[in-house]
C-alpha cells in the first residue's frame, strides 16, 4: 500500500474533538481505497480545491437510485478511489440499532468496500463512502438478504426521517417512528424508481420541538401537536420555583401569545390563546403535559436554497388524526405527488410549484379548504382572482 | 469473506423490503414504555435519564461522533454497547452517538469507555451539539471547502460548550460545502457555508469534446449560460452567474473551482423548532472567509467570536435568532464588530422584505 | 368678476412662482414660537393645547370635513376664523380643518360655530380621525365604487368614535375607489378598496376606431392583452388579468365596470409611525362586498364589527395591526367571525412570506 | 337650470358626519356645472358605475401638469360635466392660510370653474373640482398673478408635503414646513414640466411619527430624527402616575427594545438600545424629550400596489443634517434622478427600479456606504454576486 505524508491532514489529528482523520486512516491501515482517499484528500487541502468528477448514473438492477456515483479526478495518481461510489442504506426508523443486526453491515462493508461511513447521512440514510462499480451488485444481494435495504437518491421519494418520538420522548403527539416506517415500507417503489420531477423528501417529528428539522428540509414535515389543554401541576412548579427558576421571567415572559401569567404561586394558561409551541411545556416538563385529541399538522415544501431561494414548510393542514395504517395521510400525499406531477417541470420541488402555480390552485387539486392557520397573515395587494363560480352564488 | 459472484447475487438479491422494522432494534425498556415516558432530566451535557409512566428509568449517555467512522471504530462502539447496554445503541439526528441503559451506575462506565475510545460525552441541554455537515473534499465534486475539516478545527475550539460549558440555548452549528446545502444550514443558529465566488473557466476545446451543450445550457438555474457556436461550446453571462457550480457537474471542463477566491460565508440566526419565535432562516453574517487549511483559523475565531458575544449577552433560554431580534442586527453588527458590506444587503428574489421600512433602529 | 381675455391672461401669467412662502401663512403665535414647543395636552377629541417654553399657548379646535367643499363652505369657515382666529385657518393631513387661537375663551365658540356650519370637532387623540379618500363615482375614469358616498354612511355611523367616544389608540380609516389607491390605504389600520373582479368586455368595434393597439397592449402590467387581429382588436388573457382597470383608462370601449360584480373589499392592520411595531401594510380582511348605494349597510355593518370587536379586545395604545399581530390573525377571523377564503391567500409576487412556516397557532 | 330628482344622494344628506352632497348642491345652486355633477351623480348611484372618461393631456401653456383632464362619457345628458377638469393647486407648505389669501382663490374658482373643491387632495394639493379646458389659460393667469402656482401631476415632480412640525409641534426635529417648501421652489421645473420615467413625490416629517404618512407614500420620505439621549424629568414622570397612567403597561412594556425600566419611581432609559421610536414620548410628552444633535433619516421608493405590490420606503440615509439650503439632500435628490431616469423603463417608480436593479448598483451610483440601519436583517440565501474590486484587496 502507498505511503502518504500527510502534513496537512496530520494537524487535523490534534485536539479534543473527535478526528475524522484518524477515522481515515483506521480504514486506510487496511482498505487501498480508503488509504487513496487520504491521499487525495491530502492533495485537497495542499491545493485548496476537491478532485472529484461527478457520477453519472450508476447503480443496482432494477433500482434507479439509492447508489451515488463518484470518480476521483486524478484516477492515475489515486486509483484506489478511481471509482469511489456511495452507497446509502435505509437506516431503520429511529436509528436504533441492535448491536449484531449491524455489525452485519460493517462486515460486508469491509468486503465490500472501503470501511468507511458516515452515521448518518443528512437525509438520515446509513451512507457507506467509497466502493466501486463491480462491488455495487453483490454488495446489493448480500446486504438485502440481510432484511436491509437502499435509501433513495435522484428525482425520488427520499429516504423518510424522523425523531426519536415515542420511543424516548414525552412529548411525542404522534408516533413518528411507527409513521416514518410506514411510509417507507408503502412507498418502496417511490424510493427506489426516481419517477418524479425531482426529490420529495418526508419527515416526522412528534412535537413542535422539531428534533429532526422537518420543517426547514422535508418536502413534506409531519408534525405532532395536540388539541386540548396544558395541564399544569402546580406543585410542581413550585418544585421549579425553589430551585431556582425565575418562572416570570423564563417561561411566562417568553411565551410568545402572552397567554399565561404567575402570581408566585399558581401558574395559569390561558389555553384558547395558547399557540402550542412547546416553550413552557420544555422548559418544565414536571409540571405541564399536553391534554386532549393528538394529531399532526402537515406542512409542504421546504427545501434548500436553489434555485429560488430555501423555504421552510408552509402549513396546509393544521389538523390530521395518525392511526395506522395512516390512509388519510397517504391520500393527502397521493393526490400531492399527482398534482405535483402534473404541473412541474423537472427538477422543480413541490414548494415551488405550489408558489408558481398558486396556493389556491393547489389546495383545491388535493381538496383542503382554505383555513386561516395556513397564512401568517393575509395577503396585502388586492390583486386577487376570482374564478367564476366565486361569482356566482356568493355574497 | 469472499465476493458474492454474480450468479449468487442474483440468487440471493431481494428488492424492495426497506429497512428492518425498528422494533427489532429497541432496548426492552424502550419497547416496554413505547409512548409511555413521563418527564426527563438532564444530569450533565453528556448525560441524562428518561422516567416512564410505569416508574421505569433509561439513562442516556451521549457521545460525539466525526461522522466520518471507520467500521473499525463503530465496532468499538458496539462493543461498549453489548457490554453496558444488552446489545442496543442509537444514532441521533445530529450525529452523535447514545448509548442506553436502566442501570444508573453504568452511567459513567459508559462515559469513560467512550472517552477512552475517543468519543466525548456531551451535546445534551442548553450548549453546543454536533455540527452537522456534508461531505466536503472527502467526496463531492461540488464543494468549495472542505467539510470534515473546518468542523473539526472550528469543533476543537468551542469544545467546552459540548462537553461542559453551558450557552443561553441550545445552539445548533451546521456546515455546507456548497450552495445546494445539503446540510439544510438554512436554519442553524451559526452555520459555515462554503461559496465559490467567481465565474467558472470554461476550458473550450475539452467542452467540445466531453460535454452535451444542451444538457450543459439547461444545468444553470439562472440561465447565465448560452451557446458559443464559434467555440462549438458555450459562453457565461457573468451578470448572471451565481456561482453555483452546477454547470461544473454535468461538464467538468467548465471548471469552478477557484482555490484563491473559494471560501466559506458565515450565517447566523436560524432555528427550526416552533418554540417562542418559530421556525427562522439563517442570515448573512460574514460573506467570506478564505480557505486557510488545515485549521482554516479565520474561520475558527470568527464563530468563537460570535458564539462569545452571544454566550456574554443573550437571555436565558434565547437561541441567537431571538437574541439578534430582540436586540436588531445592527446592534449584532456593532457588538460583533462585523464589517457590513454590500453582499449583506439582499439583491435576490425576496430582497423587498430585508429592507428596512422604519423610522425606528439604533445608531 | 369677468374672465380675462386672452391677451390679459397673457400679460398677467407668470410661471414657476410656486406657491406663497407658508411664513405668511402662519398665526403671530406660531410664528412667534416656531420651533420652541414644549408640550401638548388634548382636553376632548375637537380641543387641545400646545403650551411653547415662552408660556405662550395655543388651542385648536379641529373640526371635521367632507373634503369635498363649496367655495360657499369654506367661507363660512374663513368666517369662523375671522371672528376668532385673527384671520388663519389651517387643514390637517387628514383633512380635517384646524381653527387656532390664543384665547381659551374662544375655544368653545369655535367650537359651537363650526358645528353650526356643519362640521363638528372631533377627531385628536385616540379615536377616530377624518377617513381619508379619493374621488369615486364623483371624478375619476377608474372607479370600482363611489369615494365620497361610502365614506359618510361609514363616517355616520361610527361617528361617536370622532367626537367622543375612545378607542384603544388612533385608528386610521381610508378609502380607495380603484386598486391605484391613491387613498394609500395600504398601511391604514382599516380601509376600504373598492375593486373590479372581472375581466373587462371588449367592444371590437369601437376598438378598431377608438384606441392604439399598442398602447392599449402596452398599458396592461400584466401583459395580459395581446393583439386580435382578425377582429382589428386585442384579446385579454383571463388568467392573467387582475381587473386593474389601466386598459379602460387608455381605450374605453374595453368597459372595465360591471356593477353587479364591482365592490369592495376591506383591509385591516396597517399603520405608518414608527412607534412601537413600525409601519405596518394594511392586510385582506374581507374581499368582497358588493356596491350597495347610496349607503351600503353591508360595508357599514363590517366596518363597525370589525372596529367593535378591536375596542373591546385590544390593549391600550395598540393599534388594529398590533393588536392582531398579537393575537393572531387566526384569532381575528374567529373573533369577527369573517370567513376566511382563497382570496384570503396571497398568491401575489410575495405570497411566500405570507404562508404560515410554523407549527405554532391558535385552533 | 336644470332640476335633478336625487333620491338616492338625499338618503346622503342625513345623518351626523358632514354631507358631501349638502356640498355639491351648495355649488349646485349657481354653478350649472356643480348642478349636472349631481346629476351625473345620481345616475351612478342608481346604475352602480362612474361615467367618466380619462382625459388625455389637457393643461396650460408651457407646463405639462397641474391639470387633470377629465371628460363625461354622457356629455349629451349632463353637458355641464362635458369637460371637469380637476386643478391642482399648490397649497402653502404646512396648509396654513391667512383667510384673505384663501378668499382670492375662492373667488376665482367660483368664476372659472364649478366652485367644489377637494381640501385638499391626497398628495396635498388644494384640488379645484371641474373646470372646462378653456378657463385653464386664464384662471393660470389670475392664480399665478395672485403669487399662487400649479402643482405636480404626470411623470414630474409631485407637490411635496409635510406635516405641521415646527410650527406646532414639539417633537420635530427638522423644519419640516422649510424643507417642504424649500424643495418645492428648488425644483419648480421639475414639478410643472414632467421628464421622468414616472411619478415622484417627496413627504417630509419632523419625527418618526409620521403624520404626513411620509414612509407609505412618499419616493423619497424625510423623517426627523436625533442623536442623542431622551431627557426624563422624573417629577414629571411622578405626575403621569398619580394621573392613574399604568407606566409599566403602556410605556415600559410598549418599548419595542425592551429598553425600558420603572421601579415605581425613577424611569430609567438604556438610551444606547432606544431606537427612537417615539412611543414613549408622545405617551408622555411632558416627561420625555429628545436632546442632541437633530437631524433627518432618508428613505426611498413607497408606492401603491400597481404593479408589483405596494411598497414601503426602505432606510437609505440613516442621519443626515437639515440645515438651508439643504445642499447634502439636493445633492443626494439629483443623483436619485439620475440613476432612476438612466435605469428605469416608463412607468417604472424609483422603489421598484431599485428591487429590480439592485440597492448596490443604487447605492453605488448615489454615493451612500452599505450599511446595517439600511436593512431590517441581512440577505438569506449565499447567492451574492462579487465584483472584481471585491475579490482584489479585499480579505
Ligand atoms: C450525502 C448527503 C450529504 C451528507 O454528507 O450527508 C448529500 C449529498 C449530495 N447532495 Fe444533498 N445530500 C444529503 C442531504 C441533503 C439535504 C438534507 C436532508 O435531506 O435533510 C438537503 C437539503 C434539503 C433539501 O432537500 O432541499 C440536500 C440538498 C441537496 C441539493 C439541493 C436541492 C434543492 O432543491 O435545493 C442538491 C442539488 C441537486 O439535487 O442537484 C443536492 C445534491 C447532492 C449530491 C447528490 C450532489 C451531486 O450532484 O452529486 C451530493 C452527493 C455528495 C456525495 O459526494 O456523495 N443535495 N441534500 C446527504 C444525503 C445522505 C443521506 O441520504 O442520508
Ligand atoms: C436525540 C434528539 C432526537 C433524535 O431523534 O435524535 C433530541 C432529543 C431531545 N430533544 Fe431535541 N433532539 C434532537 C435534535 C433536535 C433538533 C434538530 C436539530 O438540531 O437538527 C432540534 C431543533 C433545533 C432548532 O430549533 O434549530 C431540537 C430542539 C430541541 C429543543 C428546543 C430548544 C429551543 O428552546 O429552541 C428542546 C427543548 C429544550 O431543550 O428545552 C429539545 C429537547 C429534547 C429532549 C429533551 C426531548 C425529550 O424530552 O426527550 C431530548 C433530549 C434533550 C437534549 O438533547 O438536549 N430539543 N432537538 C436529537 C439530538 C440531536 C443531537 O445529537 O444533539
Ligand atoms: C395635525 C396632524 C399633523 C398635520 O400636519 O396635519 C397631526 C398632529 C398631531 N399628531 Fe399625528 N397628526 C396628524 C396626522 C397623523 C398621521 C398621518 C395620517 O393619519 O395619515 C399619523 C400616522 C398614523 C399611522 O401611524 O398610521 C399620526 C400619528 C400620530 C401618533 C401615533 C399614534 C400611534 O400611537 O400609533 C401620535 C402620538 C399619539 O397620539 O400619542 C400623533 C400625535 C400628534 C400630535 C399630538 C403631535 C403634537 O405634539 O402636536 C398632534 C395632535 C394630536 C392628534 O391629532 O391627536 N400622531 N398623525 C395630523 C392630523 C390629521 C387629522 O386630521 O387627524
Ligand atoms: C386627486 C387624487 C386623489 C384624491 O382624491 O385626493 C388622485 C387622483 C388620481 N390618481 Fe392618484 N391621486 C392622488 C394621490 C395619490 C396618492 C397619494 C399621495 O400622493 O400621497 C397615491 C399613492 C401613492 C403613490 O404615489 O404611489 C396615488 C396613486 C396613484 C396611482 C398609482 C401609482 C403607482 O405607482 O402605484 C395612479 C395610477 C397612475 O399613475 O397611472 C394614480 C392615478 C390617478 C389619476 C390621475 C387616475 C388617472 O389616470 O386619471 C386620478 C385622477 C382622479 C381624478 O379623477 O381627478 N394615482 N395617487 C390625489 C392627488 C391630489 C393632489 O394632487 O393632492
Ligand atoms: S420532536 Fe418532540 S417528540 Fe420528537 S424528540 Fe423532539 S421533543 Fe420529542
Ligand atoms: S405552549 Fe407556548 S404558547 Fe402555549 S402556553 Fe406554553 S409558551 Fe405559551
Ligand atoms: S453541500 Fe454541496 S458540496 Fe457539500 S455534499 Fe452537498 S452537494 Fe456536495
Ligand atoms: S456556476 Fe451556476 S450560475 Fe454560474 S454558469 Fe454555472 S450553472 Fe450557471
Ligand atoms: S383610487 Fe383609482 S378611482 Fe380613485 S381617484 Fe385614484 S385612480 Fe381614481
Ligand atoms: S384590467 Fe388591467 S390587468 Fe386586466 S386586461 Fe385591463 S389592463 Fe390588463
Ligand atoms: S410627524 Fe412628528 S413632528 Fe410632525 S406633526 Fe407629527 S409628531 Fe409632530
Ligand atoms: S423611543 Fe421607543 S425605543 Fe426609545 S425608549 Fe421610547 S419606547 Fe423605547
Amino acid at each position: 500500500m502507498k505511503k502518504y505524508e500527510t502534513p496537512l491532514l496530520n494537524e487535523l489529528e490534534k485536539g479534543p474533538w473527535p478526528s475524522f482523520v484518524k477515522e481515515l486512516k483506521k480504514a486506510a491501515k487496511t482498505s487501498e481505497m480508503a488509504n487513496d482517499e487520504v491521499g487525495q484528500l491530502e492533495k485537497s487541502f495542499r491545493d485548496k480545491r476537491g478532485y472529484w468528477k461527478h457520477g453519472g448514473i450508476v447503480g443496482v438492477l432494477g433500482y434507479g437510485g439509492g447508489v451515488i456515483g463518484r470518480y476521483s479526478s486524478l484516477p492515475n495518481e489515486f486509483p484506489g478511489v478511481a471509482h469511489f461510489h456511495t452507497v446509502r442504506i435505509n437506516q431503520p426508523s429511529g436509528m436504533f440499532y441492535k448491536t449484531d443486526s449491524l455489525r452485519t453491515i460493517l462486515d460486508l462493508w469491509d468486503e465490500y468496500g472501503s470501511g468507511l461511513t458516515n452515521m448518518h447521512g443528512s437525509t438520515g440514510d446509513m451512507v457507506l463512502l467509497g466502493c466501486r462499480t463491480e462491488a455495487l451488485e453483490p454488495l446489493f444481494a448480500e446486504v438485502t438478504s440481510r432484511g436491509w435495504d437502499l435509501g433513495g437518491s435522484g428525482s425520488a421519494l427520499r429516504t423518510p426521517a424522523c425523531c426519536v418520538g415515542k420511543a424516548r420522548c414525552e412529548w411525542a403527539n404522534i408516533d413518528a417512528m411507527d409513521i416514518c416506517n410506514d411510509l417507507t415500507q408503502t412507498y418502496q417503489d417511490y424510493v427506489h424508481r426516481p419517477a418524479w420531477p425531482y426529490k420529495f423528501k418526508f419527515k416526522i417529528a412528534g412535537c413542535a420541538v422539531d428534533c429532526v428539522a422537518s420543517i426547514a428540509r422535508a418536502d413534506c414535515s409531519i408534525i405532532g401537536t395536540w388539541k386540548g389543554n396544558i395541564a399544569v401541576d402546580q406543585d410542581v412548579v413550585k418544585d421549579y420555583a425553589k430551585a431556582g427558576m425565575n418562572i416570570n421571567a423564563e417561561i411566562v415572559g417568553m411565551c410568545p401569545t402572552g397567554c399565561m401569567s404567575y402570581d408566585g404561586k399558581t401558574l395559569t394558561i390561558d389555553d384558547e390563546n395558547c399557540s402550542r409551541c412547546m416553550h413552557c411545556i420544555s422548559k418544565m416538563t414536571k409540571a405541564l403535559r399536553p391534554t386532549g385529541e393528538r394529531g399532526a399538522s402537515i406542512l409542504i415544501g421546504s427545501k434548500a436554497p436553489i434555485v429560488v431561494g430555501s423555504l421552510l414548510s408552509w402549513v396546509i393542514v393544521p389538523f390530521m388524526k395518525m392511526e395506522p395504517p395512516y390512509t388519510e395521510l397517504k391520500e393527502l400525499a397521493e393526490k400531492i405527488w399527482e398534482w405535483w406531477d402534473d404541473n412541474a417541470k423537472p427538477r422543480e420541488r413541490i414548494g415551488e410549484v405550489i408558489e408558481l402555480k398558486g396556493m389556491r390552485s393547489f389546495l383545491e387539486a388535493i381538496g383542503v379548504p382554505p383555513q386561516p392557520q395556513q397564512v401568517l397573515a393575509p395577503r396585502k395587494d388586492p390583486f386577487f382572482f376570482w374564478k367564476d363560480e366565486d361569482l356566482n352564488g356568493k355574497k | 469473506m469472499a465476493w458474492l459472484t454474480e450468479q449468487e447475487a442474483k440468487a440471493k438479491r431481494k428488492t424492495d423490503i426497506g429497512p428492518p422494522h425498528y422494533s427489532k432494534m429497541l432496548p426492552p425498556v424502550i419497547s416496554k414504555n413505547y409512548g409511555k415516558w413521563k418527564y426527563h432530566e438532564v444530569f450533565t451535557p453528556g448525560t441524562m435519564v428518561h422516567v416512564a409512566e410505569s416508574g421505569d428509568k433509561v439513562y442516556t449517555v451521549r457521545v460525539a461522533s466525526p461522522r466520518i467512522l471507520a467500521t473499525e471504530s463503530i465496532r468499538a462502539m458496539l462493543d461498549i454497547a453489548d457490554k453496558y447496554c444488552d446489545g442496543y445503541i442509537r444514532w441521533t439526528t445530529r450525529n452523535n452517538v447514545e448509548f442506553m441503559t436502566t442501570r444508573e451506575e453504568n452511567v459513567p462506565l459508559i462515559k469513560k469507555a467512550a472517552e477512552d475510545a475517543g468519543y466525548p460525552a456531551g451535546g445534551i441541554g442548553s450548549g453546543l451539539s454536533n455540527m452537522v455537515h456534508t461531505q466536503g473534499w472527502v467526496h463531492c465534486h461540488s464543494a468549495a471547502a472542505d467539510a470534515s475539516g473546518l468542523v473539526k478545527a472550528i469543533m476543537d475550539e468551542v469544545y467546552p460548550y459540548f462537553t461542559e460549558k453551558k450557552l443561553p440555548a441550545k445552539t445548533r452549528l451546521a456546515l455546507a460545502c456548497c450552495v445546494n446545502m445539503c446540510g439544510a444550514v438554512h436554519c442553524s443558529d451559526l452555520a459555515v457555508v462554503a461559496i465559490h465566488r467567481k465565474v467558472p473557466e470554461i476550458n473550450h476545446d475539452l467542452v467540445k469534446n466531453m460535454c452535451e451543450i444542451p444538457t450543459t445550457i439547461g444545468a444553470c438555474p439562472t440561465r447565465a449560460i448560452s451557446p458559443d457556436p464559434a467555440k462549438k461550446s458555450v459562453k457565461i453571462n457573468p451578470d448572471k452567474c451565481m456561482y453555483c457550480g452546477n454547470c461544473f457537474t454535468v461538464c467538468p471542463p467548465i471548471d469552478i473551482h477557484r482555490p484563491e477566491e473559494d471560501g466559506v460565508a458565515i450565517v447566523v440566526g436560524g432555528k427550526v423548532g416552533s418554540l417562542r419565535k418559530g421556525p427562522m432562516f439563517s442570515k448573512l453574517a460574514i460573506p467570506y472567509i478564505k480557505n486557510n487549511p488545515p485549521r482554516w483559523p479565520e474561520v475558527v475565531s470568527a464563530v468563537k467570536n460570535i458564539l462569545e458575544t452571544y454566550a456574554n449577552d443573550a437571555r436565558k433560554h434565547e437561541r441567537i435568532g431571538e437574541w439578534i431580534d430582540r436586540i436588531g442586527w445592527e446592534s449584532f453588527f456593532k457588538k460583533t464588530g462585523i464589517e457590513f458590506t454590500y453582499q449583506h444587503i439582499d439583491d435576490f428574489t425576496f430582497a423587498r422584505d430585508t429592507f428596512r421600512t422604519s423610522a425606528a433602529f439604533k445608531w
